[in-house]
């Protein structure tokens, strides 16, 4: 049970003792980071290269489930609680220096241990609490750097994001009063009542409000100004990184309680408007961060696109595009460390760094869905899906696909296209390849996903197996209510 | 045209909130887990507040997710207010408010033990008797704003009590394998040394809550900060 | 007799909820909203929670008046003139001739 | 229809929440919207507490009053004392990030506050800054307040 609890609750005993530590020894302090998130790692791995047949499930302080919080880890939250460990050790900032160093790290941690306590925990209001806790270490991340911007984006994201959390709460009282408990496998056991309209607008409430991290189109505004102020570590971690961990709770609703519902339609519009809001805002951005940033909200509708998609096929499909954007969208935001400036200003690029353009090419190809990348394995998941569905709404999300596919390919290779331009004096770009190390990293992940798709894929179906089969999370959570449902056909 | 969409957004939600008012169980809830907790709460735990129960023992981890948010609001607060020294303008209060502030700190800062400490007994707890111990250390700093209040001091404070949350928690899962499940004897139910673990987690709650809050109102009327 | 109560309350927290809203002077709207913090501490009294009524009095309409009011003395804003853009006017003059050169 | 206990308040916190609402989608200026921050929050904490209520009941504290009397569900006052605490560490950040807005920029104006930011930006990443629209040349967003020199 340990690689349950540990990776959380580490982080935050790290994160309250970095100050004062740092006041005896700054090496310590420093030091202390990325050895708690290694032992994280050390603890996760095992789990998620050779995941054990059963889900594990902890209740905290052995309090029985509907009573105290329940960790759930199957597959899938052992998978994101890995990748939380591993990014965080990729984006961490190594070189250090900041005046603030030991907030800086201190705010790390946190984010940290929320982004794990998001992917594990299995009680509605616990993940409302590491929602919050991963927003306000954020909060803090992005206004690093103390510039005007940088604070007037904060405030931006800060206000938004808190209405959200005011919503999604709401929603959870809402929830609260039909169905007297928070616990997911509990509200999954009868989700009936909560089908009708009182339970369809806490639904609501709660995917505008994790929505707000998660990109989704109407409280998407804060991103581009957000993801273009902070330090690119921190955009790649919450373009790549928190944004999916709040995916999953919407997802974990969606496959327990609001499967059989309207939920997966008002999912599939919101994510259409999603996906052309971000492509075409894309395709005007004028500057590098600001146009992945932009990307990556167009790739979250598509991750909302495919989470509407009835049955495990959705699930599949939405995992795999989650999964894909993780990798890309965080390996892009590395680059963009040292390609800050206009899109203008980076023509030539590939002159001084050919390898840095290189990647961007790689995954640009994969964003777009150029076979044998697995971009264009995800992307044809949703079609597939898409077009199996066969409703009104399903034709114009088809359509929508399409058609951004050829705006994206468009903007991309444009770009791509002046990176290689030959001009005179190139720009200086990266100083050494270790400043994008994290994407190289990345880079070689996807190549060798590219050439070893057929096991992924059998792990992926592993995943999904788990992940959509809303009888089996009950059942492990509450071995008697399964007994029960037995009885009672 | 914001305006318009504003009023819409809101018409919408406040006609479905009242609509919907008529099938919610208002008054009568469901009591599911609730019922549990009201029926084995006293004895499970030993406290007689039941709400100390669930914050501290059976949602203990909510707790410590609101510790940490606080911990990384004030960690942020101190990252945007930057770490300059302060230059303190404003002058020293004056003699009642002084004679007044030496009167009230001792006050305060029993006021606010009793209250932690009795958490599990009667209304109120960690986080409340937090907000009074911070009152009493801050109130001394609105008298002499000179004298100031020690960060550094205020950052090690919070920094231990938040490891003694978790130390607790963590001795719990080394001794019975179950992070945060109370240890120690329960004792009789509605005296001060029962419930365990209990009055110590709300002890450690209480210092970090008012470590940061001090903290917290001591940078905001310090932050008499130039450009940046 | 308990129906009177809350009725009183409730109408007394609406009304300070619009003040806090369209109260010209900053530092009003802010006891506005402490104001409403003690409605609703009370009102969490009427329904049986003592020690959220606790905290929201302390919180409420201790603590975040208390935050607020710095964060108001900091800023000299005790005072504006309406929400939108006039709040240049606070600008000290010679920054003000900078920006407009 | 006569009003009972429960309506009242439920009304009460729906007015709370819909008027935070109103003012955070209405106002721009960034102190005014902590305080409509605050007033959707304390209308979602009364609709949680609520939601845990139910008629002739005691507080959920042992010994506190009759025995056998039933008692309010426990659970959602924790919930509340959580969102609580949260809420008041996001508006002390708040209140601090506007303290230093203010003196970088001069204003609270969040739609004026817009205008520097995206000038600052494509300042910053050499673009030329966005024209808006309904402005005339001569008006657009000011140029940010240039750093004061640093006295020594």
């Amino acid at each position: 049970m340990l690689p349950l609890i540990l990776p959380v609750v580490l982080p935050l005993l790290a994160a309250f003792l970095v100050m004062p530590l740092a006041r005896m020894s700054a090496l310590i302090a420093r030091a202390l980071g990325p050895i708690v998130l290694t032992t994280s790692l050390v603890l996760l791995l095992p789990c998620c290269l050779d995941p054990p047949a059963q889900p594990l499930v902890l209740a905290i302080g052995n309090f029985a489930p509907p009573l105290g919080i329940v960790f759930y880890g199957d597959r899938l939250a052992l998978l994101f609680a890995n990748a939380v460990a591993l990014f965080f050790l990729l984006f961490w900032d190594w070189r250090g220096g900041n005046p603030q160093q030991a907030r800086q790290d201190a705010l790390m941690l946190l984010l940290a241990a929320s982004a794990t306590g998001l992917a594990l925990s299995g009680d509605l209001f616990n993940l409302y609490v590491f929602y919050e806790l991963a927003a306000v270490a954020s909060f803090g991340l992005v206004s690093l750097s103390g510039t005007g911007p940088a604070l007037v984006a904060t405030v931006r994201y800060l206000l938004v994001s808190a209405f959200g959390s005011v919503l999604a709460l709401a929603g959870i009282a809402l929830l609260y009063l039909q169905t007297g408990t928070l616990n997911l496998a509990q509200l999954g056991i009868d989700p009936e009542p909560l089908q009708g309209p009182a339970g369809l607008l806490a639904f609501g409430l709660m995917v505008i409000g994790f929505g707000v991290k998660a990109e989704l189109f109407p409280l998407n505004y804060w991103v581009p100004e957000v993801y273009a102020s902070a330090p690119a570590r921190i955009s790649a971690l919450l373009a790549g990184l928190i944004s999916k961990l709040a995916v999953l709770i919407l997802l974990r609703l969606l496959v327990l309680v609001y499967g059989d519902t309207a939920a997966p339609q008002i999912l599939l519009f919101l994510g259409i408007l999603t996906i052309f809001f971000g492509e075409f805002s894309a395709w005007r951005a004028q500057d590098f961060p600001r146009m992945i940033a932009f990307s990556s909200i167009g790739q979250l509708g598509l991750v909302f696109i495919a989470f509407s998609l009835s049955g495990s096929w959705g699930v599949l499909a939405g995992i795999a595009v989650a999964l894909h954007h993780l990798l890309v969208k965080s390996a892009l935001f590395g680059l963009a460390h040292r390609w800050s400036g206009s899109l203008q200003a980076l023509t030539g690029s590939a002159q001084r760094t050919p390898l840095a353009a290189a990647l961007f090419v790689l995954f640009a190809l994969s964003l777009i869905g150029v076979p044998p990348l697995p971009g264009f394995w995800t992307k044809i998941l949703v079609l597939a899906g898409l077009a199996q569905e066969g409703s009104a709404l399903a034709f114009t999300g088809l359509g929508a696909i399409l058609l951004v596919t050829a705006v994206e390919a468009h903007y991309l290779f444009r770009f791509a296209l002046q990176l290689y331009e030959k001009v005179e004096n190139a720009p200086a770009g990266f100083r050494s390849f270790w400043e994008f190390l994290p994407s190289l990293l990345l880079g070689a992940a996807l190549l060798a996903v590219t050439l070893r798709i057929n096991p992924v894929a059998d792990r992926l179906r592993a995943i999904t197996q788990q992940a959509a089969d809303r009888s089996f999370y009950i059942t492990q959570v509450f071995p008697q209510a399964a007994a029960h449902r037995k009885d009672q056909p | 045209m914001r305006n318009l969409a504003a009023v819409l957004f809101i018409g919408g939600l406040g006609f479905f909130l009242f609509v919907l008012f008529f099938r919610l169980p208002l008054g009568a809830p469901p009591l599911v887990a609730g019922a549990a907790i009201l029926e084995e709460g006293g004895e499970t735990v030993g406290a007689a507040n039941l709400v100390t129960a669930v914050l501290l023992a059976y949602r203990g981890m909510d707790t410590l997710g609101e510790l940490s948010i606080l911990f990384a609001a004030a960690t942020a607060v101190g990252l945007v207010l930057g770490r300059r020294q302060l230059v303190v303008s404003d002058p020293e209060g004056g003699f009642i408010l002084r004679a007044g502030s030496d009167l009230l700190f001792p006050l305060l800062l029993v006021v606010g033990l009793y209250v932690i400490l009795h958490g599990h007994l009667t209304p109120g707890g960690g986080f409340q008797g937090g907000v009074i111990l911070a009152a009493a250390f801050f109130v001394p700093v609105l008298a002499r704003p000179r004298r100031g209040l020690d960060h550094g001091l205020l950052s090690f404070v919070e920094g231990l009590a938040g490891a003694a949350f978790i130390g607790i928690g963590l001795w719990a899962l080394f001794a019975r394998d179950a992070f945060l499940e109370p240890l120690l004897g329960k004792g009789v139910l509605g005296h001060l040394f029962s419930a365990g673990t209990l009055p110590l987690l709300s002890m450690a709650v209480g210092l970090k809550v008012g470590a940061e809050l001090a903290g917290l109102m001591t940078s905001l009327m310090e932050a008499e900060g130039r450009e940046s | 007799m308990l129906e009177t109560v809350a009725l009183i309350l409730v109408i007394l927290v609406l009304s300070a909820g619009v003040l806090v809203l369209c109260l010209q002077s900053l530092m009003g709207a802010v006891v506005a909203a402490s104001v409403v913090s003690l409605g609703v501490s009370v009102l969490f009294v009427l329904l049986r929670a003592p020690d959220v009524a606790l905290t929201e009095a302390a919180v409420g309409a201790g603590l975040s008046t208390v935050v607020l009011a710095l964060g108001l003395r900091k800023l000299g804003l005790w005072r504006i003139e309406g929400d939108r853009g006039e709040a240049h006017a606070l600008v000290p003059t010679d920054r003000r001739e900078r920006e407009d050169a | 229809m006569a009003l009972d206990f429960v309506s009242i308040l439920y009304i009460g916190a729906l007015g709370l929440l819909l008027l935070g609402t109103f003012g955070l989608v209405t106002t721009t200026h960034l102190f005014r919207l902590i305080l409509a921050l605050a007033l959707a929050e304390a209308g979602v904490n009364l609709l949680l507490i609520l939601s845990g209520y139910r008629g002739g009941a005691q507080p959920p504290i042992l010994g506190f009053g009759p025995q056998d009397m039933p008692m309010v569900d426990p659970i959602p006052q924790a919930l509340v004392l959580t969102a609580i605490v949260i809420g008041v560490g996001v508006q002390a950040l708040a209140v601090a990030a506007a303290v230093r807005i203010y003196r970088r920029y001069g204003t609270l104006d969040l739609v004026a506050l817009k205008a520097h930011l995206e000038g600052d930006l494509a300042r910053k990443q050499g673009i030329a800054p966005p024209k808006s629209a309904e402005k005339p040349a001569g008006e657009r967003p000011l140029s940010p307040v240039p750093p004061r020199p640093q006295e020594p």
